[in-house]
């Protein structure tokens, strides 16, 4: 087993623990967290495909590095929507889950005081 | 000299890894805070290194790198906190 | 000549090794928040300093030498306001 | 060969252990800590792989730029235990979820163990593709020119991101600064790094951005950084983040898509069709289009990360707004 094939069952790893906390956690924020880690995981898998493929003097595929770089810039991107959204739906519900019953008494909308 | 550098990058890796169980677990806020950094110093120490042994200049840019963002995650993270707190 | 530059470059890096590894020791055995970031910013950034000291002989130019020097410039001026900033915090947060 | 092989496997279960924290952790705050940590790593990893380009990105972007915008949603957010545990899985439903992560993880494992020996790679047309070009780091050639589409869209993304979010504003803060508001330090070690360390960071921003052409480094990681130098006055009070209504703001934030998608349609009459290049002038164009880029990557994770508008209009404005 090379040291490649060990990252890729790390990739694997992440991307199980990132599917079970998106999956098993109630808070939105730790969701958007879990994603995260899942999405890492699959980056990671690119890595190792990259890895991989190195030939022609080159340490790893290009082709696959790059799609990476532009997967993590749209993730963030992503998740900084996802954020804003979840913060705004605490600002005007309260909530900090997305459950069928929203809890009683909403909180006051903090953004709307004069 | 290649065989050196390599172990003094894991053996300052492993210090940073045993650093790191240490400080995500608290138990104030503000040890955790520390996590940043450490991985940071540490990190930024273990490029070096690595990238002094296999002659890759690129890897020092990746140091570069952390140096800044490290700080500027350091703080932010700390006005966060402190966000939290006047909460 | 190269021999004693050799040996030079080898005993700084150990020794900024050893330094990483007295600043872990430090934060794992000390007793209180304060302590703590005082053992993770001073040992720290001394080791990492002795690395760039024991590297700077073997960088392929004057280029990397100068990178090598800003890194450790960056994260003393990085790591002195994060350790005074954290240290603020963990004051704030035992009262 | 062993100590390599010890190397990958003491951060691959550092890693994943630090992933598991996160999952684990109690508080949310600590979550993003471990979410960071965990990302620092895989940077580490990603230098492992040989990919130092993209252990750039995650530095830059996967662990510090998120893990900055996560913790200021954590600021304030005020979850209520009741309602969290009303809402989390019961125990044979959280059971469930982890044989799927784990089914779906063995079979990926399986998958990648798998994969046919010798990998196919387009390592060498990505090369021979370059060289014409003149750049002579693959990665940037693949980005600017083969997948050119993927990076014109993703430019275009990261705008349309920038408008979501700022439409999240509460309607009587549109037209202030984005960001919540931070007492302006006079001294002091923060005040002290956020004059300090902007004009270093931009130095070496334009550097990686630069040095993209030929060695790891590109508009996104430069960018990242410019955006971090730009927020770091701003968090200490010293400066005034830019009104989202301000046009030159707006204008930094399409350049870089706008240039992108200009050079791209006039391909039609100079080269092959959209988005290639006239073999003479391609290097010109490409310095062109990474420059107003990073210009706009800058300011528009600038203003992912500050959030939408919280300040209020600063008076003068207020008063021009009602004449």
């Amino acid at each position: 087993m090379s040291g490649t094939d060990i990252l890729a069952l790390a990739a694997c790893g992440l991307v199980a623990i990132g599917l079970y906390g998106v999956v098993a956690q109630a808070e939105v924020l730790r969701k958007i967290i879990a994603f995260n880690l899942l999405g890492a995981g699959v980056f990671l898998l690119f890595g190792v495909v990259a890895r991989r493929g190195a030939a022609a003097g080159l340490a790893a595929d290009p082709v696959p590095q790059a799609m990476v770089i532009t997967g993590l810039v749209v993730a963030f991107a992503a998740t900084a929507l996802a954020l804003v959204l979840t913060l705004r739906l605490h600002q005007i519900t309260g909530a900090a889950t997305v459950a069928e019953d929203p809890p009683s008494g909403a909180a006051p909308d903090p953004a709307s005081e004069p | 000299m290649t065989q050196l550098l390599l172990l003094a990058a894991a053996l300052v890796l492993l210090t940073v890894l045993a650093g790191l169980w240490r400080v995500l677990r608290g138990p104030q806020r503000a040890d955790r805070l520390m996590a940043a950094q450490l991985l940071c110093t540490g990190g930024i120490a273990a490029l070096l290194l690595v990238a002094a042994a296999y002659g890759i200049e690129a890897i020092v840019d990746v140091a570069l790198l952390l140096a800044l963002l490290g700080a500027f995650t350091s703080v932010a993270f700390v006005m966060a906190a402190r966000l939290v707190g006047s909460r | 000549m190269s021999v004693v530059i050799g040996i030079f470059s080898a005993v700084c890096v150990l020794a900024g090794a050893f330094f990483f590894l007295a600043g872990t020791v430090g934060l794992i055995r000390f007793p209180d928040t304060l302590s703590r970031v005082h053992a993770l910013t001073k040992a720290d950034n001394l080791g990492l300093g002795l690395i760039v000291l024991g590297l700077l002989p073997l960088a392929s130019g004057a280029g990397v030498a100068l990178k090598l020097v800003l890194i450790w410039a960056l994260v003393l001026v990085g790591g002195a306001t994060a350790a005074q900033l954290i240290g603020a915090a963990a004051a704030k947060d035992e009262r | 060969m062993t100590a390599g092989l010890l190397f990958d496997l003491m951060m691959a279960l550092a890693v994943l252990g630090t992933a598991a924290w996160t999952l684990a952790a109690r508080t949310q705050f600590a979550a993003v800590i471990g979410f960071v940590a965990t990302g620092l790593l895989l940077s580490l990893v990603w230098v492992r792989l040989g990919a130092v380009d993209v252990a750039l990105t995650e530095a830059a972007i996967g662990a510090g730029a998120t893990g900055v915008i996560i913790l200021y949603v954590v600021a304030r957010l005020r979850g209520g235990t009741a309602e969290i545990s009303a809402a989390t899985p019961s125990r044979a439903q959280r059971a469930l979820a982890a044989l799927l992560a784990v089914a779906v993880g063995g079979v990926l494992a399986l998958a990648v163990l798998n994969l046919p020996d010798p990998a196919p790679s387009l390592a060498e047309a990505a090369l021979a593709g370059s060289a014409p070009l003149g750049l002579g780091n693959p990665v940037s050639a693949v980005l600017m020119a083969h997948r050119g589409l993927d990076t014109l869209l993703e430019s275009v993304v990261l705008v349309f991101a920038v408008l979501a979010v700022w439409s999240m504003a509460a309607d009587h803060r549109w037209g202030g600064a984005p960001g919540p508001v931070f007492r302006r330090e006079e001294s002091g070690p923060l005040s002290l790094l956020a004059r300090v360390l902007p004009p270093v960071g931009i130095v070496v921003g334009i550097y990686i951005a630069w040095v993209g052409a030929d060695a790891p480094g590109g508009k996104f990681q430069g960018g990242t950084i410019l955006a971090a130098m730009w927020i770091l006055p701003w968090i200490a009070g010293l400066a005034r983040p830019p009104s989202i209504t301000d046009w030159r703001l707006r204008l930094m934030i399409a350049a870089g898509p706008l240039t992108f998608l200009c050079v791209g349609l006039a391909g039609f009459a100079v080269a092959d069709g959209f988005l290639s290049y006239p073999p003479s002038f391609a290097k010109p164009l490409i310095l062109l289009i990474e420059a107003a880029m990073t210009l706009s990557v800058a300011a528009a994770l600038a203003c992912l990360i500050a959030g939408p508008p919280e300040r209020r209009l600063p008076p003068e404005s207020m008063a021009a707004d009602r004449r």
